[in-house]
């Protein structure tokens, strides 16, 4: 199995969470984050003293799928995702060895 | 005779009278004895007194309704307050600052342009009955406007104490709108068109009725005692035009699907609703335009019974139709029922405030749902609130409160639509020039980031 | 002599004085002749004047008094705000939206039950001392109501005034066991338990005091001003019944410890505290029925000295015994000051009040670790807060304000038992009847989403 | 000419007056006989006169400008929870706990030391003019103390009155310290600083002005309204001494770099400020004193104008000169706009209240830009907003009210420096005592964990 | 090493916490995220339009624990969170090259 | 390519992120989490109970980064987040295996 980690701008959790539906992805996980990135550099002035908002709100989508839904899953969520502005966030891929449910003990790709 | 002539002096004196000038002189001179042999304080009360002219008799009356003026005045600004948190909690966190900031801008625009202009417009010297402009208030001070003689018993304050009331309630048309608009209009449009709204289209339109206009000349005459027309309905039709020309917020209306976007705060929105509630003691209770004992008492119990009887509705509707007690429905139930007793509190009793209270609080609820139904993006609901109920709230004068119902109708409908063009044409001529719409992605990222460069919960987020 | 009379007259007059029927006639003749000869504003005060019939010489203190009332009564309003945001801020995030909607409801349902039964069975006509229930309240204006005749300078308000006020109060006792059946109690009994006890316990208790009942054949005369006992230790004991029937929150008390659930927003927490203390200004204040600036100036001091005396208690105390200064019971502290000064805040001067504060805040911190030693889950500390410092507070009146012990024990004891057994039968009939508490399930979820299905800062849940 | 007397005895009387001996008994007797005769209202109304002895004439009045006392006192009270809000949302949730905490006990400690010495040092009666140190107030009731001579149109209050409105003043001064020094300085040692600065340091040299001391000896005598100096600047610097001992925050001035350290919850504050200016309302409302509705009306008016223009103004010095429309500069224009009209809400018109406002409101960007520039690190602004737009508002009585300008520089200057110097010496023990920074590490961790061991938002940091 | 992610229902925390305990494991870190899973379907009213809570409150616990651990890690946390009812929650296990404990500089097992 | 997890101090992000944008790394995500470690056993009281609190703020930051880079990442972590007191936190480093810009589509090393 693999973890697809998905770093993405908040406002794009709606569209990729229907683009996972759309191919059958039926569970993840969500967590809002702070980002630093190339998206950088954005100057902000508090009460009269300039400062760099280095870390941006953006939210990461974990998601566990069998080995070959990985790609697919990637795909989905890039074009889901992808404004093509500075900041869209970034999809990472690793291995994941076992998975259990829970409710219902069981695991591997049922457990998905 | 002449024994009867001083009794009468002193019967309808409170204080001290001097109303025949030959009697004054020697009164004065014996007060000033008086004063002279040593009774400091006697001396200086008298001068109170003496300041008051004429009117010395009614000088405690209305020194008691002056101050239930300014404390009215400061329930209404705190109503400001109430809108702020409401509108911040029922939107997303990413649009926090921005809304708080349009708030600040707009009670303290509200309150200078109503000293510039708005006070004179509202209130016009020689008038057409349509509309005059005025000019800066000046100095308030002085004789004919710190007494009695200001505005007698229907109106027991003074000239500062009207203008601060009066200017509470004017930044209230701009405020309205704010929450209607909230998450993707852009700030400086925005700006410019509350600043208009409240320096110009409030005061001409207020003046059709409580500046003398034309409303008035309608048969039995246009009655909307605190404003459930001239303020309220006022606001919501200026929000309709807006939210027309503005459109829904992205992802609201999808595939012909309406799409919650849930507020980010339920705590933030009940303080605003409560303070909204207090606020209004001041709002229909400070309408009395005095401390009058028996006005003052009725419009109190009126404005509390109609707020409840509005949420106890509105939690029955949304319970019963939409299968759930829901909060937000509450909330707007009793900001209906205050919207609804506004036109009428002062004139039935508790049965009808009850009654016109529970249908406020109905109506808001379907008509929340209406304009949901044809793609009418309202984030707070103030369309509803404000303008429909508004709306009713005029018309219950006539079935509970002796008013006209054509003269009513009317009315209403006049200022509504009046609020309606007139934003249509103000916002309408920012669109196409300016433009008030953010960008759909300052929209995705938030307005505070993109407008103020600001969070409004930064607890980590510097560097 | 006849001069004499005539000055006794005005005299007695602060305004206008119709004493005598011979009088009458000559004086108001001339005043018609005045206000016919042009003074126009003059003639609208003399109506006022008239309005009060024989008790016009009265009317600037009755308006200035009436006036005081409805302040009073939206300072009582703001309370249920400050109950609200206390109870909601010292619970879990989870259960927010309950809480808040809980408390729009009982201030909704409190003040309409008391205009359908509650006011007319507080203050009941013929009465035998325990139990007369009351009708709806009807149109409470015209002669005799709105007037210094409806309760002269010991009730220096209008009829609708005294409603009002009183209704305020009426809502705290249900609020007062909200907070302490929170996180568990199931939504429908508890708005049906809220609605009896503020309907019809609350005021058949209170008319036991407030409405001329037996308490006041008691030796002495019970003494509660503005109810140590009969709003808050009747509250506190109502919840202390509730709790019993109910249960602790699963988790609190686990292998014989206690394991505390901490609240989730400190600010929400102080926000509701601050506000409670403001509004028992109005509460204490508006207690003296009338604006006598003697009793006033001495409510307010005793009322915010004790408060301070019960922070600065609670303070050391939880510092010395629990070796933290806790927020939490330097909160609890000026709750516990403000219930202790309510019995006895016209009655005892700056020392004594500074004393009895003392005691309630420290009392409060251990009441609290006791309650807790047995059992009895109260997540806001209301049993402790309003129950056994409310008896302190009306003991304290015996102690500092020339009470008779015997008297003031009795009738607290009396107060707190009624509560007590009312709410265990009628609680305890819901809870064998449709339940009072939600399942395990439900509890663990949180009631925002399962009562209500909404969430209280649901900001990116949404789908 | 004995009814020229007895006409000039009811002139002067609003209600009942007995002025000369001889009059006295024959009236009493008479009034006696008509309550003998059954009017039993009349009779305690005529009581309540009898109880203000020869200053019956002025009841009606009294009681209205004292009921006004105690509802402004309310309003400063209300203050209280403005700053504690808004230094909790400009300041680190880790800190939140503290803030709230230090705010709690500052309002409890201010009354209470202001009960205890603060009062009678405040206003001291044998006087050099510099310090008179007093005791506890005692009971202020009874002749003289309850009654209109207590303090005539000047003072229009019971003893209580001034008693409870000026204690709400007292706790002001330790307040705006606190939000300077918040975010690491020590919880107890503050502790002791505040209650040395509200029960001595404060009272003292309020006594130079309010008092009757050195400073009305000044050419003109020294005007400061309702405290631009005696309250604001001497909050103000005070913090500055404070923030000079205890220096910066950790990370805010980093290679000679300022970093900003933005506050947790903008909604916070600006419900903070919201509140601040409701209760102004009370502050420089309530300074007027009585209820004159002259005075009064025009408070009103000059200090929403103010308070309107420092926001309108900040936020265009904060657009044009930062490029961002900032909130928190807008908030801090609206104190700004508040604290410049303190001393001369009186004393101007409108136009000039706007001037005043205006330069407050540009004024405090640039100052708070400009302490951050020497490192001075006062997280919520109150050097700026208190100290240095205080000493504003106090010099603007020369260009707009009247005043003398030598006499406000060296008024305000000396209280300023006073201010300065009493911190600097009594904070300055504590440091080289017991120390006022917590370390490195407390601060690190957060002060709610480090000083209280609690979260402010703790919702699952439990066990 | 092994990183066991579990995903759990948010009032379930304090169990597992103890039942980890229960077996010797000092060290564990907890995020707030929202879950997207089976349990979804329950649609909600606000403000008179319905809509589906996808998104539910859950917990997530990681842990990096010695190879040898992994299993009874993962049969204490399922163990504990189980309720049996839909949304309990998933285990995921993947491994972890090195840990280093900042404090002393040790790593491998002693940095647990 | 290496996930280096490192959960730390919460006032220790400035230095952290200061210390790694010196070594060139230009990407990382940030999550407000709780912790429960060594560093328990603080009892505190609440309304007049004892109890522990076991979960203390805590900062997890991820970086992916190339495989060469894995162990200078760690020591810039580890050298900016150290205090020597206990609580300071650890360094995890698992392998990634794909990563995807969202913006560009590009992938690997080329994505961070
Ligand atoms: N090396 C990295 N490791 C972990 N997260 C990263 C890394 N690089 C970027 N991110 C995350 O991706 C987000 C977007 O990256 P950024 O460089 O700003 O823009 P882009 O995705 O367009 O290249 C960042 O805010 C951060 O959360
Ligand atoms: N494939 C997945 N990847 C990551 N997280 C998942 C995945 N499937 C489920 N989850 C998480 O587990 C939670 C519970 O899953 P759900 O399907 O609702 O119920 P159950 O655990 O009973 O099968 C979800 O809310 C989500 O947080
Ligand atoms: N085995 C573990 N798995 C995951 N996170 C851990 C583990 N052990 C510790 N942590 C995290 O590291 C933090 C610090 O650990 P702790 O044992 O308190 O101190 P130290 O880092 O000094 O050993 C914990 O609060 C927790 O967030």
């Amino acid at each position: 199995m693999k973890l697809v980690k998905a770093v993405i701008k908040p406002f794009k959790l709606e569209e990729v969470k229907e683009s996972l539906s759309d191919i059958g992805i039926e569970g993840m996980t969500v967590t809002e984050v702070k980002g630093f990135g190339r998206q950088k550099g954005h100057t902000e002035i508090y009460r009269g003293s300039e400062y760099t908002v280095d870390f941006l709100p953006k939210v990461l989508v974990e998601i566990v799928v069998d080995d070959a839904d990985a790609e697919k899953t990637t795909e989905a969520i890039v074009k889901a995702a992808k404004t093509g502005k500075i900041g869209d966030g970034k999809v990472f891929v690793s291995s994941v060895e076992s998975a259990i449910r829970i409710r219902t003990d069981e695991t591997g790709s049922e457990a998905l | 005779m002449k024994i009867k002539k001083y009794l009468l002096a002193l019967l309808l004196s409170s204080s001290a009278f001097l109303m025949t000038g030959s009697l004054n002189a020697d009164m004065v001179m014996s007060a000033e004895a008086a004063v002279a042999s040593g009774d400091e304080l006697a001396g200086d009360y008298l001068a109170l007194l003496e300041a008051q002219g004429e009117y010395a008799y009614a000088f405690d009356f209305f020194t008691t309704s002056m101050l239930w003026t300014v404390i009215a005045a400061a329930l209404v600004f705190l109503m400001h307050l109430g809108f702020a948190t409401l509108e911040a909690g029922l939107t997303q966190s990413k649009n926090t600052v921005n809304i708080l900031f349009k708030n600040v801008f707009i009670i303290s625009i509200g309150i200078l342009s109503y000293a510039v202009i708005g006070f004179n417009t509202h209130y016009p010297g020689d008038f057409n009955g349509w509309v005059a402009f005025g000019s800066f208030i000046g100095d308030l001070s002085g004789p004919g406007m710190d007494t009695f003689d200001y505005g007698g018993v229907g109106l027991a304050m003074t000239a500062y104490g009207d203008f601060i009331f009066q200017a509470m309630f004017a930044a209230t048309a701009a405020t309205i709108v704010s929450g209607a608009v909230a998450e993707r209009v852009k700030l400086g449009s925005f700006m410019i068109f509350a600043t208009i709204l409240v320096a110009i289209g409030y005061p001409v339109v207020g003046s059709w009725h409580w500046g003398g206009g034309w409303l008035g000349t309608l048969e039995g005459g246009f009655y909307d005692f605190a404003g459930s027309s001239v303020v309220h309905a006022f606001g919501g039709f200026a929000a309709l035009a807006c939210v027309m020309l503005l459109g829904p917020r992205a992802g609201k209306y999808v595939d012909g699907k309406v799409k919650p976007i849930l507020g980010h705060s339920m705590p933030l929105a009940t303080i605003g609703v409560f303070l909204l509630f207090l606020g209004w003691f001041g709002f229909n209770g400070g309408s009395v335009l005095s401390a009058n004992p028996a006005g003052v008492g009725l419009v109190f119990t009126t404005t509390a019974l109609a707020a409840c009887a509005g949420a106890v509705a509105a939690i029955a509707t949304s319970w019963l139709f939409l299968k759930k007690p829901d909060l937000s429905m509450a909330l707007n139930g009793i900001l209906a029922g205050l919207v609804a007793i506004t036109a009428g509190a002062d004139s039935m009793g508790p049965l009808a405030s009850i009654i016109v209270g529970i249908i406020g609080g109905v109506l808001v609820v379907f008509s929340i749902i209406f304009f949901d139904t044809i793609k009418i993006d309202d984030p707070v609901g103030a369309i509803s609130v404000h303008g429909v109920v508004g709306i009713w709230g005029t018309l219950a004068v006539a079935f509970f409160g002796g008013g006209v119902f054509m003269t009513q109708l009317i009315g209403t409908l006049s200022v509504s639509a009046a609020a309606f063009i007139f934003s249509l044409i103000v916002f309408g001529i920012l669109k196409v020039t300016i433009g008030v719409r953010v960008s759909a992605e300052e929209e995705a990222e938030g307005l505070d980031l993109s407008e103020h460069g600001q969070e409004a919960y930064p607890d980590f987020a510097s560097s």
